[in-house]
Order: structure tokens, then sequence, then C-alpha cells
């Protein structure tokens, strides 16, 4: 029988603009998100969280909020098992229960402002507000430190004394804030160095920055008494919920079902369990559901941000535009418990580039913050704007065209990855030239006007992934996913299993299936889940085929040879021809009892050959120099997708990096008092970008095929991400002639700029 | 002998060798030379790490061949596996 | 928490003046219901105006204008011919928030908040504007500026409330303009404010002006040196210059999340001069 | 104090409810009639997911107490849809792609249905700046504007 997948089986829906099946649930306002499940009988839980960024806790009383009538249950340290200081590696970035059970319910110290400290179950939320008031938390206030650079030093205040920097030789023998030292060498930076005509060395700092998800985290459990638990919960990753609680509560995974809601939005930030565990043991205790919602104040003081760092770049060049050697330093925060991005942070600062010698340094420091959590690309996007700023730069010191300079040097199949190995076929030669050959980037500007280019890279993943095809007795197929669906993946997924099948995409009905009804997923996470997820249904619709193959052979009394798969049906060959009508899949599913049962397929793969994607953006903006606002005037972002299996969800893809990389340049930022509190912690002071703030994001769409995939996909999802912080930055040199280095670039440091050069008026 | 080449702070658990020959024929076969060339990488290869066989990178993937003449590097891990880890290193979205 | 809403000032005043605890005037809420969800406040009673006649009507009174304290920034926006007479003012009281805080935010509840970046009060200042307090001793009429006395604190006696503002007749060629900076192109807070107006004769010469600036000061402030800056010029290069300087002078301003002392000093003088001309230009217009 | 009851029309319909003075339009909406549709993203007033039309103003529930709306009539996105069709705003979102996640799409809606019904024809800076009150992190916006555009020439064309 003939190998069989999209490309052979006359792919019609891949690649079209399919209407999303879950598309009327959202329109209409039926959609369940996190927030919107209710049960009998539920209470409502809320946290009690620490005012001080940096206090040990000496004693909790919570028995006045014990006695309040309408309280069920509150849970503080005392409720959460102590895990043992194991590393479980993550990356190089080791994670440790210890820090996680920490990090869910302050144990020994408060290490953030917003810090949970205690828990409270009530029969209504006023009840439960009221609650917290009453709990009584003895605090001994600790000098805090926020800032990465401050927190390195040796007599910054210590958040962990038993934090010794890994990664150096010999061992510390004193405890720092420095979680880890690391290294990434390929050839050798110095003789890069000797070569290069030109080097360009700068200092960058940026600030950390929330995912800001318009959905709050939102978590429902019921714990029976004999100890099974279902939970409801907005998270990317419903597989890694039950991991994480099952671990955290001391309960074996098989007995929590976790059904993941619609999620209003993750960015990464919904990799991670905050109310969840906490809800389960309030539960536990209360033997009622509990139901818990945080605020918008709670998100932002309370979740993972991305960090802000501090980056040292050094860059050298020929006088002809070849990049000899790149070295930089990233000093990333990680919050208040080790683990930041900047292992990956450190692997793709020079990705983009065809560079024989470079050396990454890279430090993981705590501070008093919340703990960072995954955001889009973690750590690219800050080293990449490092890096992206130095090589404009070069670009105008050597007096060749950005584009030009960096199509020179660009990383193309064959190439030494500055990180190791050689890349297979990539896309950024071509987004780099859809950008050269673009009406945007060929249209004058005025004064004050001025242009910017950068290019991005991720590496993307596969991993883990369950999908299930089913035949209805009608001919319609069930399709169950364990990923949760953020931005289309339904639509795509759909899309793919109509072609693989050769049915109606309508007759496709996508649904996320909980922990109960699938093998295990890994999480919509690392532009992972269309990649793995359409791996998976060519591997589940396989199985379908060849079992109809082998059912007509059988009804048939054919030889495998006989027949074939084509279309959407298995069709008799030759003389059998005369004797015999194609069956499809309907036909099959109507007698599949009389063939032998049921007909479905499992694809259970652990996808492997993910392809990355690179980037290019080019934006133009207007700078007003008397108060140093900042304009986007026009976007495009050129991007290979290998494949787009939903074009129009790609795009969206390309378009909401942009922004939020826009927001990421111009506005966004945490900022903290002398006091280590937040200032700005809700959406009209951390200042997210509005409707009104951007124009029209362009997009082009690239496609390289990713040979590793039946389809050519490539997750996309997080490098658009990537490029806009230095592409706004190289925009704002060439508006101003002034090279910013500390994001955001927001109009008190743009006016300062301006005025310290005499800039600042019209004429 | 495949090239094997050590990324990152892995150089460090080997006193500094960040280059091998090594005559693997997969990678289940590959982490086991180097756990017994070098007993500091045994606990790091099982998890957490990521296999980049001529270019291509593999995960948690113990049976992907290895040839003679492949160039293979040991890269920090692209994402975590199996959820054990709370914050995996480059999951966004 | 006790909720009323009286349909008189009479009834509105007893209630307030009669409250226990803490007591509250709920015009649009867009302030007072955000205190509240954040615990910054919790009142023992709230008092609704909005069913009270004169609050929530505009009339044409003395040749001026009366408008009520609890008319919505989108009614403004919507009246036939406010935006011609007073079209600074009506923009502020249109930048106060997003299309859905328009449909609910008040002049009164902007200027009873007591921020001194509320958008539509450099404009009322400038205007001449004067606010109408109905409490327990009866009625009487406050220059606006005078109602706010620093960050949320108020002229007000216990049990009075802001019921209208007066604003005065318009003499021909006469026009205003309110421009505020904020860092996003909406929904944030004012970060500098400034409202001029003023009246030009035959000749385009500058026969009288008021200039108001907002978020550079505890309070807002009536800047009467800006104003004699360009009082008798024709707003050329030099009365600009005077203009800017004389508003810097009279700045403030804080170090904050939403800008730093100096950035609101420069700008200051910056939007002093571009409303200024918007003005300007308007009245040569009329 | 006792709670307050309430008359008022939702969508169309008679309603009835008791609440608290501190209970806001929202809360009723979603914790008391079950329209969850409407969003809580911030409470405040900043992300427009709660959307709903106040006697036909375009307001954020989250701003209004629900002891306020006596004798007043609401629309939220549960009444868009007109029995089996969907509005043309909400039929031009699908087709456009004009929502990723989908939890800003109810307010987005609600505040363009009340975009249109002023200004059938609307400029693209028009659109955006009626929409700068419904925060949406997805999309960054382009899909959203374009799809309000379409809908209003559908809709102009009857």
């Amino acid at each position: 029988m003939a190998e069989t997948n999209g490309q052979t089986n006359g792919t019609h829906y891949v690649g079209t603009r399919t209407i999303r099946p879950d598309g009327v649930d959202k329109v209409t306002g039926r959609a369940r998100f996190g927030a919107d499940y209710n049960l009998p009988g539920q209470l409502f839980g809320r946290v009690l969280r620490s005012p001080h960024p940096h206090a040990r806790i000496l004693s909790i009383d919570t028995s006045r909020a014990e006695a309040l009538p309408g309280v069920k249950a509150v849970v503080t340290r005392a409720d959460f098992a102590d895990q043992p200081s194991e590393f479980i590696p993550a990356g190089e970035m080791m994670m440790n229960y210890k820090d996680v059970v920490r990090n869910v319910m302050a144990r020994e110290k408060a290490l953030y402002e917003g810090h949970a400290v205690a828990a409270v179950a009530a029969t209504s939320v006023a009840i439960a507000r009221k609650a917290l008031r009453l709990i009584e938390v003895n605090y001994e206030v600790l000098p805090h430190v926020i800032d990465v650079v401050e927190a390195m030093r040796p007599d910054a205040p210590l958040l962990h004394d038993d934090l010794f920097t890994a990664g150096v030789e010999p061992k510390p023998d004193k405890p720092s804030n420095i979680a880890k030292r690391l290294e990434i060498k390929v050839g050798d930076v110095e003789a890069g160095f000797k070569k290069a005509d030109v080097i360009v060395e700068r200092e960058f700092k940026t600030a950390p920055v929330h995912q800001g998800y318009i959905e709050p985290h939102a978590a429902l459990a019921s714990v029976s008494e004999d100890g099974s638990v279902e939970l409801w919960t907005t998270t990317q990753g419903h597989f890694i919920v039950r991991a994480h609680c099952a671990r955290l509560c001391g309960l074996d995974m098989g007995k929590i079902r976790v059904t993941a809601t619609e999620i209003g939005g993750g960015f990464g930030g919904k990799t991670v369990v905050y109310l969840e565990p906490v809800a389960i043991m309030l539960s536990k205790k209360a033997k009622r559901p509990v139901k818990m919602v945080m605020s918008r104040e709670e998100v932002f003081k309370a979740s993972g941000p991305t960090s802000g760092a501090t980056v040292r770049v050094k860059m050298g060049a020929t006088r002809d535009g070849k990049f000899t050697a790149g070295f930089a330093e990233l000093k990333y925060q990680a919050g208040a418990f080790q683990g930041s991005p900047v292992q990956p942070g450190a692997m793709c600062a020079y990705a983009p580039y065809d560079i024989e010698n470079v050396h990454v340094i890279g430090y993981d420091v705590v501070s008093n913050r919340p703990k960072v959590a995954a955001y889009r690309a973690p750590g690219a996007p800050i080293s990449e704007f490092a890096v992206e700023s130095v090589v404009d730069e070069i670009a105008k010191k050597l007096g060749i065209d950005p584009v030009q300079l960096r199509m020179m040097n660009a990383a193309r199949e064959g190439t030494k990855a500055a990180y190791g190995p050689k890349f297979g076929p990539i896309g950024l030669e071509e987004t780099l030239n859809s950008i050269k050959k673009s009406e945007h980037w060929n249209t004058p500007l005025r004064k004050w006007q001025g242009r910017g280019v950068a290019s991005g890279f991720w590496f993307n993943i596969g991993g883990e992934t369950t999908v299930s095809l089913t035949l209805n007795e009608d001919g319609t197929v069930s399709l169950m996913a364990g990923t949760p669906d953020i931005g289309g993946l339904r639509a795509a997924l759909a899309s793919v299993a109509a072609d693989e099948l050769g049915v109606p995409v309508e007759k496709v009905r996508p649904i996320i299936g909980d922990t109960g009804s699938l093998g295990f997923n890994f999480l919509t996470g690392g532009s992972r889940s269309a990649f793995s997820g359409s791996m998976a249904i060519v591997e589940a619709a396989k199985q379908i085929k060849t079992e109809l193959i082998a059912r007509a052979c059988k009804l048939w009394e054919a030889k495998p040879e006989q027949v074939e798969w084509k279309d959407g049906a298995v069709r008799p060959l030759g003389a059998l021809a005369e004797k015999v009508k194609p069956m499809t899949v309907a036909d099959f599913a109507k007698i599949s009892g009389k063939l032998g049962g049921p007909i479905g397929g499992v694809g259970r793969i652990n996808a492997q050959g993910a392809g990355p994607s690179f980037g290019t953006h080019l934006v133009d903006l207007e700078v007003d120099p008397e108060t140093g606002r900042t304009t986007i005037l026009r976007y495009t972002v050129a991007q290979d997708a290998g494949r787009a299996l939903h074009p129009a969800y790609v795009e969206g893809q390309f378009q909401g990096g942009a922004v939020q990389g826009i927001g990421w340049a111009l506005n966004e930022e945490y900022i903290y008092g002398e006091d280590g509190r937040l200032q700005n912690a809700g959406f009209l002071d951390y200042r997210m970008p509005v409707a009104s703030d951007v124009p029209r994001i362009d997009t082009v769409l690239v496609e390289v095929p990713n040979p590793r995939h039946p389809y050519g996909v490539r997750g996309v999802g997080e490098t658009p991400i990537v490029p806009p912080l230095a592409a706004i930055a190289n925009a704002m040199e060439n508006a101003t002639g002034i090279r910013f280095t500390e994001l955001p670039m927001s109009p008190p440091k743009v006016l300062k700029a301006l005025q310290e050069r005499g800039l600042n008026t019209r004429d | 002998m495949a090239r094997v080449v050590l990324i990152g702070n892995l150089a460090q658990l080997t006193g500094g060798v960040a280059e091998l020959q090594l005559p693997a024929t997969s990678v289940k076969h590959l982490f086991h030379l180097l756990a017994e060339a070098h007993p500091a990488l045994a606990p790091h290869l099982e998890e957490g790490v990521a296999v980049a066989i001529d270019g291509q990178i593999y995960q948690d993937s113990l049976f992907e061949p290895i040839r003679p003449d492949s160039e293979v590097f040991i890269l920090p891990q692209i994402a975590g596996g199996r959820g054990q880890v709370l914050h995996s290193d480059i999951v966004g979205m | 928490m006790r909720y009323e809403a009286p349909d008189s000032l009479e009834g509105a005043v007893a209630l307030l003046a009669g409250a226990r605890g803490d007591a509250r005037v709920l015009a649009g809420g867009t302030d007072l219901l955000v205190q509240m969800r954040a615990d910054i406040l919790e009142p023992e009673l709230i008092v609704d105006i909005k069913r009270i006649p004169e609050t929530r009507t505009v009339t044409e009174e003395r040749g001026g204008w009366r408008i009520g304290a609890a008319v919505t920034g989108a009614e403004l926006t919507e009246h036939p011919r406010l935006k011609q007479v007073w079209p600074g003012v009506i923009e502020a009281a249109n930048l106060i928030g997003s299309t859905q805080v328009q449909g609910r935010a008040t002049m009164g509840g902007n200027l009873c908040n007591g921020s001194p970046a509320a958008d539509s009060v450099p404009a009322l200042v400038a205007a001449g504007a004067l606010a109408s307090l109905v409490g327990p001793r009866g009625r009487r009429d406050l220059p606006v500026e005078d109602v706010m006395l620093g960050p949320r604190r108020l002229a007000l006696e216990k049990g009075e409330i802001v019921a209208s503002f007066l604003l005065p007749p318009r003499p021909p060629r006469s026009s205003d303009a309110y421009l505020r900076f904020i860092p996003r192109t909406e929904m944030d807070i004012a970060v500098v404010g400034a409202g001029v107006s003023l009246t030009v004769d035959g000749a385009g010469i500058v026969t009288a002006a008021r200039v108001a600036l907002g978020a550079v000061a505890p309070r807002v402030l009536l800047v009467p040196e800006a104003a004699r800056a360009i009082v008798g010029s024709r707003l050329d290069a030099e009365a600009q210059r005077r203009l800017e300087a004389a508003a810097r002078a009279a700045c403030q301003p804080i170090d904050d999340k939403r800008g730093t002392t100096e950035f609101r000093i420069q700008v200051a003088g910056v939007l002093a001069r571009r409303a200024a001309l918007i003005a300007l230009d308007r009245a040569r217009s009329n | 104090m006792a709670k307050h009851h309430m008359e008022a029309t939702v969508n169309g319909d008679p309603v009835e409810f008791l609440c608290e003075t501190e209970e806001t339009l929202l809360d009723v909406l979603r914790d008391t009639l079950h329209l969850t549709g409407s969003k809580e993203g911030c409470a405040s007033g900043d992300c427009g997911a709660c959307s709903v039309l106040l006697d036909g103003r375009l307001v954020c529930s989250c701003l209004v107490l629900g002891c306020e709306v006596g004798g007043r009539s609401i629309e939220t996105i549960e009444g868009m849809a007109k029995g089996e069709s969907l509005h043309p705003l909400q039929e031009q979102f699908l087709k456009s792609a004009a929502l990723q996640c989908g939890i800003c799409t109810p307010g987005v809606l609600v505040a363009s249905k009340a975009l249109l019904e002023r200004s059938p024809n609307p400029t693209e800076t028009e659109v955006r700046y009626w929409l700068a009150g419904n925060l949406c992190r997805c999309t960054g916006y382009d899909k959203i504007v374009s799809a309000v555009m379409d809908a209003a020439a559908v809709m102009r064309k009857g």
C-alpha cells in the first residue's frame, strides 16, 4: 500500500482560511473561560499576599479568620509538605520543587510584594476578603534588592542563604543572589576581534514586562472524600498542571482529572501553577468545590513577568562587512527564585548570523520580584535586541545598508549555528529579501521620521503529543487534542484531519480533551502545538487508512495490491474495479459494526524535527522632538512559516507578536518604588498598546518548508516578538541620530536625550 | 567514530573536555559511552539535554541512530519534558 | 453599605450631611467604583445624584451655559451647540478615559475626585467656569480653581455637593483649547495638561486670556503670568517664548511613575504654547 | 442592610434580581444572571472586556453598580445574534479571523456594534480610537479593525 499523507492525498483545506470550529462560541459569549466555570456548593477562595518585598515570616495566626462564620478552610505553608532540594533539568536551567512549593505559598520568607502567604475559602467573596483581614502575620521586615546589578553585589541583601552560584569553578563557599553562571563558546573571539576592522561595544538595559493576557488566572477545584480531584483551570498545559499538583499536593496523577478551559491568552505565563494547588488544598480541607480567580493587581504582582536584564555586547566586523566575532554578557533577572531564560537568551543572541567566533556569558540572578515565567521566545528578545542594535551601528560605521549587512552575514542552510550545530533549510535570507523588495522599504521619509529593520530567531520545539481521530457512525470525525487552543489550533488541526481523511472540514469536530481522555501532551508552548499536533494527526489518520484498506480487502476478498487509498476513499484497482465500487470514509463508518467494530486512530508521538523560524521586521516611526513621544507609522513583518496550515492565524501570530514588541520597546515596564513595591500593577499605568497606538501590521508569509514535517510546518508563534525591540531602537536612531540602549524608550527618556543634544525643537 | 561536541556548561563536568570521538550508534549508546568516560555527566544526560545529530535537534529521543561520520552536539535542552519541570526553559506562547 | 438616589438637591444634601460614616457622591462612578474595588474607599453611604434634574441638564443661562455636574462626557460631545462655543472644555471632557468611560464619566466627578491630573479641570479653569455648590447652608458659586485644595482635598463643606458648572458668556472672537500629554494615544492619565482660553480683537491681537495647567502641581493651576505673557500680542514667536517660560516657571511637579519633574516642566511649556495657538486659530475664525 | 431588589431589561427580556450595594453590574450579569459572556479583565474600566450597552450607551459594566440599573435596558454579547443569524459583525469576525484567544471578543463586538449604530461608515482612525478602551493582547488589532470596517460595508449594503 502506498505511503499516504497530505501531500499525496491532494490537500485542499490546509493553507486555506477556514472558519475556526470554536469561532461561533467565541463571538456569541458562549465559550467558557477559566472564571466562567461554577459548581453547586462552591466556595470562593482568596489569597493573602505579602505587603513586603522581603520579610521573614515569624508566625501566622489564622484562628480569627477560621472563626468567622462562612469561612470553611484556611491554608498556609503548614498545609504544603516541603519538597526536597532536587534539581530537575529544564534545559540547563535547573528547576527545583523546593522553590516551586515556596512560590505557591511562602514558607520561611516572603520574597516579593504579592507573595502568597495564606489562603481562605468561604461561602462568599465578601466573607473571604473579610477573613483575609483577620489573619495575623508577624513579619520581620528585611532589606530588599530589586535591580539585577545591585543584587549581584557581594553586600546585597541575600534572598536564599543556601544558594551558591552554579557553573563556576571552584564551587563558591559563600551564598549569593547569582544562581548560575553559564557560558557558550564557539571558535576564538579574541582572534576574531583581532581580524576586525571595526568593533562596536555597548551596554543595554531592558525592563521586565508582563505577558499581559487579558484573562486573569482562574481555577476551580473539587476534591472528594476518596481523594479524587477534578480541576478546571485556564492553562497552556493541563497535563503539566496535573503533574505539578500531584507533586505539590501529594496525590496520584491518576486521581487528578484536569480540564483545560478556554484560555484567554497565555504567551508563556500560563505554563506555571499558582492557584491550582491552593484551590485543591482548600477544597480538600473544606470538602467542597473551591473557585479562585486572581484580580488584575494579583496578576501583575504575583504571576510571572519575563526578565529585565543588563546586557553587554561587543561585535567585530571586517571593512567589507563580514562579522568576525561576537561577545555578549547577559545578566537576567530570575525574580525571587532561580530560573531566568538566560540560557535560551545566550543561545539565541547570535543565532541569525554565520559568525565563526562567539562567546556568551550568562548570569541567572534572583532579586525581590515575582518569579519570572516564560514569555514568548523566552530570553531571546532581550539578547537579540542588544545584538541587532549593534549590528545596525556596524552597518552605519561601515556605510553598508543594514539589510545588505544582515544578508551578507545571514545564517543559511549548512551554516554552523552560533550555538553549535548546522542549520537545515531556513528562511532568513528570504525574509530579508522580501523586506528589501517591499514598497514599504522604498517609501521616502520626512524629518523626525525614522526607519528601522531587525531580524530574529527562535528554535521552536516538538515534544510529546497525543491526538485521537474517531469515525462516527454518520461519517463525521471527532478530533481530540490535548494541547490548549489559544490562537486557532483547532482550525489548523481540523484542516489537516479533513485533508488526511478526504472528508469535508465541517465534518471534523475538534475538541481539547481532558487529562483523562488522552495520553500525555506537553503544553502549548515553544510554538509546538500546530507543528506537533498536525504530525500526530497524520499518524492517527494513517492508522485509520490502513484499517480501512484492510477491511476493504476482507470485504472485497482482495489483496492489498488490488486496492489503493485515493482522495478520501479506498478504490479497487484493475479488474476488481469492475466488480466493486470505491468506499469512502463515510461508507465504512455506516457499517463499521459489521466489519469489525468502531474505527479510529491515535497519534502518539514525541515530535522531533521542529524547524527554526526566522523573521525580519521593518518599522517606520515619528518622534515629536518637543515631547519625546514616539508614533509608530508603519510596520511590516516577514517571517518563515515553513508552511502555513491556516494563513490567517499565522498572520495573526505575526501581528500580535509585533504589537507586543512595540509595547515592550516603547512603554511597558515594571516600576518599583524605593519601598520595593510595584507602583503600576494595573492596565492603566502598565500601558500595553491600544488600538489607536498602532498602524496596520503588514505581513509577508515566507514559506521555506521544514523537511522534517509532513506538511513542511515550522512553529510561528514566538519569533514575531524577537525583532521589534531592535527594529524600533534602530528606527529611533534613524529618526533622531541617537542610539537608545535602555528600554522602554518612554517619552521622558527620549526627551531627556534630545535635550542633552539640543535637539528638542521642531526646526 | 562520531565527532561529539559538548556545548555550554556541560564541558565543566568533563574537566574542560569539550570534544570527543565516540563509536556511538544511537543516542542511547552515546549516553552510555559518555557516562562511562565522564561519570559527572551521567545525571544530566537522561533528562536535560538535547542532541543535535548532523544539524537536527532531538530531545528525549533515545533511539535516534548515529552514523560513524555523524557530527553530534550535546546542547542544553530546548524545553523540559514530562512536566516534572515547572518553568520549562524555552516555552513561550 | 447604603445606596440612595434622591431626586432633589435638598434630599442629597440632607443624606450627605446626616451621614454617620464616610459618605460618597456617585456621579459617573468611574473613579469611585475603582477605589471601592481596590479597598481604598469603603463608604457607609453612596448618594447617586443622577436623578437630580440640575445635575443632568445643559441649559443656556445669563448668556452663558450651565452644565450639570453629572452630565457625561459622551452627552457633552453630542450637544449641538456647546462644541462651537467651548471646544476646549468639550475636548477636555472628551479625553477622560475610553469610549466606555465617556459613557459614564462626568465633569463633576472629575473635579471632585480631587486629582491634579483631571483632564476637564484645567479647561474649566481656563474658561473661567464657576462651580455651583449646594450644601446645608444653601447655594454658593466658587471659581473652579478654588474648589480643589490639593490631592483628594476639596473646599466642600460636609454635605455640600457640586450641582453644576456655569460657563460665562463669550465675547466675539473668543475660543479655547485643551491639550494633554500621555505616553499612549488613549487610556492614560494626563502627565501634563494645558488649557487656554482667549479673545482677540479685529486685528488679531490677544485682548484677554486665561491659562491653566494640570498635573504639574498639587492642584490645577491658573497661571496669570502665562496669560499676561500673551495679552497684547499676536502670539508671535517672542510671545510664545514668554508663554512657555511663564508656564514652566509656575510648575512645581512631582517625580512619579507617570513622568519626571523635568519632563513635566518642559512639556508644560510646549503644551501651553500649542494650546494657545489652537485657541488663537479658533478665535480668529469665530 | 437588605439587598436591593431590582427590575431591568436584559437583551429585551425582563429580569429581576437582588444585589448588594457594592456589587457591580458585571457581578450581577455574571454571577446572578449567569450571563458570563461579559468578562472581567481588570475591574477598573481599563480593558473593556465587560463592555455592555446601558440604555444604548456603551459602558464598562464593571463601573456600574447593580443598584443603578433599575428600570433600564441592558444589552450584552448574549443578545447580539438574533435567532438563527449572527450579527454581521460576528460573521465578519469569523471570516476575518479577528479573534485569537477570544477573551476580549465579546467586549470588542459590543463596542463595535455601538460604533456602527452611530457611525455606519467609520474611518480606520475612528475605529481605532473608538476601540481604544478594548484591550486585545493577541491580534495586534489589525484583523479586528479590518473586520469592523468590512462589517460596516456589509451593513451599509443592508
